[in-house]
């Protein structure tokens, strides 16, 4: 066990993956010397070398493009987009490759790869440097999306993808790189994709959330606590495949819903969880399923006051549990 | 394949005579001619037989490589057969020959049957791929799989195998942003991959002058700092010897090479395409000139390499493979309703569920009603006026 | 008035419209002399020529990205996509540029111009000549989607999209090109932009739908009346900015609702129509918002028996509706 | 601006004198000189005070111009002001001012005031933009400017206003598929369309070795037949004297140019960033002789244009400028959030409603709560760990 910033827990599992299987490969943007723009790589090319960490050209479809065409033949790539703002060039070769080479070719081929990228507001990015694309992706068959939201799971989750079969897109939430710390086992412990986790029990409203936002949920729900509300937090962790399981037992448990995402609310992720919940836990509902998301405009403003308004926070989740517990 | 290792043994009985022979300076046998020839009209055949079929109603839609086989075939010999890569395109029906799929293969792949190797009758016809044979599989999106070649080539570097990846497509879609991205990460890294153009003049009904600035996609090769060819590619040994060179320089780690053959598209864009509209008969009439099947015959007719009883065997095998392909097809079943939701991932999730209709039984009364048009739809379903006659028309009005 | 198919009535708008403003152009792979694969610009290239009707390399991003430059020097851009499988590559132009030139310039610039794509299957596409794509796109704010059903509603939708001041996606479904007929009025009529319609008037269950699947929902309609459930057909034209009113009203009325696509059900557009009908219209619900809709595999397979499994019809719709009217 | 017109009445006042005159053969006026150079000063100026008032804490991020002035100014200075089109880059400090911009306006950017004319505070600062002067809103992708250009080059040709329109990005970003795609369609229709590179050798960390296959992309002009030029950017006039040719090719219907500028890029890639990482101090110190701001006062003096005199007006205002600008962008208000919602679309639609925290009495509490750390966010936030350890830690180890 050691205390650890989520950024070291990823570092960390990409340092020991590599180490135990020759064919982990890291390609992006300024992964090498720099060790990444926020440091997510830092020392790996001193320890790797030029074969394996590789700053590519400032080119995302030929980052993840290349990245297939290496899993194809027997590597395991590990892409990072810069931002996941700048992850748009490549949705062509995300989409139509990645997520379909195994389904098109009847299994004859697959394109085990991970694509990290931070994602995120709240760090004064503006409209190009904090988006949340969860969204576009979750909505893909073929590919998985992983959205931790601390270092023993951001290193576990990040070990089982660079060991699954199929493509990955592994979400980190930047604002979360140094300012969260967790304990992490010292071992080679995996936390497998596709099961969600409660972080915090409850009986009386169900909130889900992930990244981020999963922590703000949490502390949302000890702020209700005081005035008797008992909240249970839901930390999907795995946004596809999801772990349905795990929402509707909650959800059937406590009657209320609330899903909590940064991204713009039309259209986002949550509105495919609010969906199953509506549908597939019905009997149970004791009040409409509620979203707590950032506003639908087009990104993230720069400004602080703008940015404020526009993030998710503690106190906007809790007046959204509020409200839900008093229907 | 090697072909300086298998042309090794018939070089070293006749040394003086080959010198002279056509082919020798190549390194190539009689045998290797031949059997080049074989791929080429069978390529051709095969080619042929789809556009009977059809016609006759049996198979919905057709996209062709009439025209491109010699350069198809100049250019895959250069390569080791179940060692390098290939990442095709849709007309490379002789690529994949000469890399080793067979007619049968190509065959059930216009039936769309259940044992089609290319997709088990998921992608339309023209979307081929074979991992036994290191043919990544094909996409629609034109000119992404340039990028997966690179990858290919960038893996084969890191992991010492000597392999060469090359890939394939038209002019038109030589434009494509991929293009430049991956020309210029192989060149930087000297990776082992060839790019071939297939240039036939036209994407679909835009010729070359409002596709391809400057009108040459070799010459774009000096601004990656590599090798730009252009060859003819209805001159099947220019292409074998293009390739070869490409294939030396990657393997001696020298880096990509990009090399436009030029070619004629014979056919239709595909079976829904009526060229007529945007070609003139002249050219149409002028092109045929081009055919590389009657010129890579005649050349080996010359040589005294195709004799008359060499090419009847040929002719009949030939015509036995695609009489055995397209029988075989035929009688081949349709996939099964219940394989449709595998392989979306490695394994099977428990929330990706199949919808409510089920796997297989219950949708066999409910395609009845289903939409039983052949409507080709690719670029194509498009102006086929029977095709969209035969949708079942909704009439809005009488709502 | 004159019967028209669902191609000639847009064919007729596009004429119209260039006729009128000389700033309308048209761009696009093969719209030339070919006037389209599926001949939507045909003969417009002889009537406006060159520089109006305009064949681009096959290059997507630059098909896009050149029309929002063209837009904001003064042009009306619609650029054609051959398929929409093909925008995927334009998706960072679409994204990070069209949606977001006004809000990010706080209004300085803005790029009206309309994007034509043919979408959807059941006419033995395949993977990629089949797709459903506007969930990519109704996510994003400052894109407005358009997905009209009948040649007035697509005559006078496209008309006000080419009007509008927005970059407007118009999906046209492929399957109804030369399929589907109808009146289309002789003047110069609109159909605004984010007006729903009720095209099927009942009591029991709303049934929300748009594209092909609003043919096929009125089928499923007329086939349970027999039986005495009466079904509420609501198509939505406009499916960003979504007519929140006419949905909500229909369910507040019938209390149940069923939600139909064609696209991948997980994530797809009728997700956000879910999670608003559960949340808003909570108190009205006689039993669970549902959904019919494509399957989560990555794409419409080829072969007809695999096709057919995949495609909503008539009759799956059609049962869908009999077991929510029985709830 | 005109250049040619603006210096007509100077050069034909002496005519014989301005024939070995510095810039006469260019048709430039020594004003015009001055002026130029006031520009370049004044860039700098602004740039230098915009690091200082990031490291006084009231800025939170810098990415800056230093090194790129020269060409920038020299570029500009051919088109005409008010007419041609400009889609510049996050460096593009000088081109703005050139083109019209004020110190105010940019000043005004790095603090995202409500009165910011580039974006009202809502983009980060660098991203520039102004319809008064046809300067077209920089976003943070890169590489799709030049689309845009393109595109208005397009609509300049068919409405026949006689505009050019350029654009202008890194090295790095010209690798990207949208700069392939763009000069295929631009060369294809010869579009008065003129393409900057402004190359410093270095993308972030990543050097031009592994950004730029054959390290020129001048060299990839040919590629689509169109002129490639390269072009020392710490030289003005050689700057001017190369757009100038390439805007007289544009009006005339010759189509586009490619300009590669080679600049040094004097500081890091932004405030956030740290390049003695990955380049040698002998390297930075080198790079210094590369400063277009001492070249070109040196060349204005050395010509007897920059008299002491006419060097302390310049910058007296400049100071004044750039104090002015200050001042004024500290004052202005931040924009109110009930404006965050505004301009999505042209018009507002009911059912885009706000969300349920409202549109902004209630944030003026919960922004208490809100992370108020300056954490700069670009390619950045990075690895500032001031940046880092301001943001409020999450001690999820308490859980
Ligand atoms: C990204 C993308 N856009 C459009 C299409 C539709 N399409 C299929 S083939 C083709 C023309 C290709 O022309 P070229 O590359 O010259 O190859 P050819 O067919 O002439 O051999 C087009 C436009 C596509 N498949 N992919
Ligand atoms: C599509 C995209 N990917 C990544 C980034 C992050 N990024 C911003 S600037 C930059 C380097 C640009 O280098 P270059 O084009 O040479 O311009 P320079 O900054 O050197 O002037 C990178 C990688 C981005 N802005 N956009
Ligand atoms: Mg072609
Ligand atoms: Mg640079």
């Amino acid at each position: 066990m050691a205390l650890k910033t989520f950024i070291e827990a990823i570092r960390d599992g990409l340092r020991e993956e590599m180490a135990r299987d020759e064919n982990v490969i890291i390609l992006g943007e300024d992964v090498g010397k720099k060790g990444g723009v926020f440091l997510a790589t830092d020392g790996l090319w001193d320890e790797f070398g030029d074969d394996r960490v590789i700053d590519t050209p400032l080119t995302e479809s030929q980052i993840i493009g290349t990245s297939i065409g290496a899993a194809i033949g027997g590597l395991r790539p590990i892409a990072e987009i810069q931002f996941a703002d700048f992850i748009h060039p490549a949705f062509n070769q995300l989409v139509s490759e990645a997520a379909r080479l195994r389904y098109r070719s009847n299994n004859g081929y697959s394109a085990p790869m991970v694509v990290r990228a931070p994602y995120g507001g709240g760090v004064h990015g503006a409209l190009y440097h904090s988006q949340s694309v969860e969204a576009f992706y979750t909505h893909v068959p073929g590919l998985k999306v992983v959205i931790p939201s601390t270092p023993h799971d951001a290193k576990g989750l990040l070990r089982s993808c660079i060991r699954d079969d199929d493509p990955v897109l592994f979400f980190e939430h930047k604002k979360m790189y140094r300012s969260v710390r967790g304990d992490v086992p010292d071992g080679e412990y995996t936390v497998p994709l596709g099961k969600a986790q409660v972080t915090h029990p409850g009986t009386q409203v169900t909130v889900i959330a992930y990244g981020l936002m999963a922590h703000y949920a949490l502390e949302a729900a000890d702020r209700v606590a005081d005035d008797g509300i008992s909240v249970e937090v839901v930390d999907l962790r795995t946004l596809r495949p999801l772990d349905k399981e795990t929402v509707l037992d909650s959800v059937r448990k406590t009657g209320k819903c609330l899903i909590v995402y940064e991204d713009n609310r039309f259209g986002g992720y949550g509105a495919e969880v609010a969906a199953i919940v509506a549908e597939e836990a019905f009997d149970y509902l004791d009040g409409p399923v509620t979203r707590i998301a950032g506003p639908d405009v087009p990104g993230v403003p720069y400004n602080h006051v703008l940015e404020d308004w526009f993030m998710v926070n503690p106190e906007k989740i809790e007046a959204g549990i509020r409200k839900l517990a008093a229907y | 394949m090697a072909v300086s290792e298998r042309s090794a043994g018939s070089g070293a009985k006749n040394a003086k005579d080959a010198r002279n022979a056509l082919g020798a300076d190549l390194g190539l046998s009689g045998d290797d001619l031949l059997e080049m020839y074989r791929l080429v009209a069978l390529a051709r055949a095969v080619d042929e037989r789809m556009w009977i079929l059809n016609r006759a109603g049996r198979i919905p839609f057709v996209i062709s490589g009439q025209g491109h086989e010699g350069a198809q075939v100049g250019v895959t010999w250069a390569l080791e057969k179940g060692k390098d890569w290939i990442a095709p395109f849709y007309r490379s029906i002789a690529t994949c020959l000469t890399f080793g799929m067979s007619p049968r293969d190509i065959m059930t792949a216009q039936y769309a049957t259940a044992s089609d190797p290319s997709s088990g009758g998921r992608q339309m016809p023209g979307h081929y791929g074979s991992h036994e044979h290191n043919l990544v599989s094909v996409s629609s999106p034109v000119a992404t799989q340039l990028l997966h070649a690179v990858g290919l080539a960038l893996a084969a570097r890191i992991r010492k195998t000597g392999q060469v990846a090359l890939t394939i497509m038209g002019e038109g879609s030589s434009n494509q942003g991929d293009v430049h991205e991956g020309l210029n990460f192989a060149a930087i890294h000297k990776l082992p991959f060839i790019f071939i153009v297939e240039n036939n003049g036209y994407a679909i009904s835009v010729p070359l002058a409002r596709q391809v600035a400057g009108s040459s996609v070799a010459q774009r090769a000096a601004g990656y700092g590599i090798p730009g060819v252009t060859v003819d590619g209805s001159d099947v040994l220019a292409c074998y010897a293009a390739a070869r060179d490409a294939v030396a320089r990657a393997r001696a780690g020298d880096g990509p090479t990009l090399i436009e053959a030029k070619v004629t598209r014979l056919t239709g864009h595909s079976s829904d395409d009526q060229q007529t509209k945007y070609r003139s008969e002249e050219e149409l009439a002028a092109d045929k000139s081009l055919d590389p099947v009657p010129k890579f015959r005649e050349q080996l007719v010359a040589a005294g390499i195709l004799t008359p009883e060499a090419e009847e065997k040929i002719n009949a095998a030939i015509a036995a493979d695609v009489h055995d392909a397209t029988e075989y097809a035929e009688a081949q079943p349709d996939p099964h309703p219940s394989t449709a939701m595998r392989w979306v991932y490695a394994e099977d999730w428990p929330s990706e569920s199949p919808p409510p209709w089920g796997m297989g039984e219950e949708t066999a009364s409910g395609s009845d009603s289903a939409p039983d048009s052949d409507a080709a739809a690719d670029d194509a379903a498009a102006d086929d006026a029977a095709a969209d006659e035969a949708a079942a028309p909704i009439d809005e009005s009488a709502r």
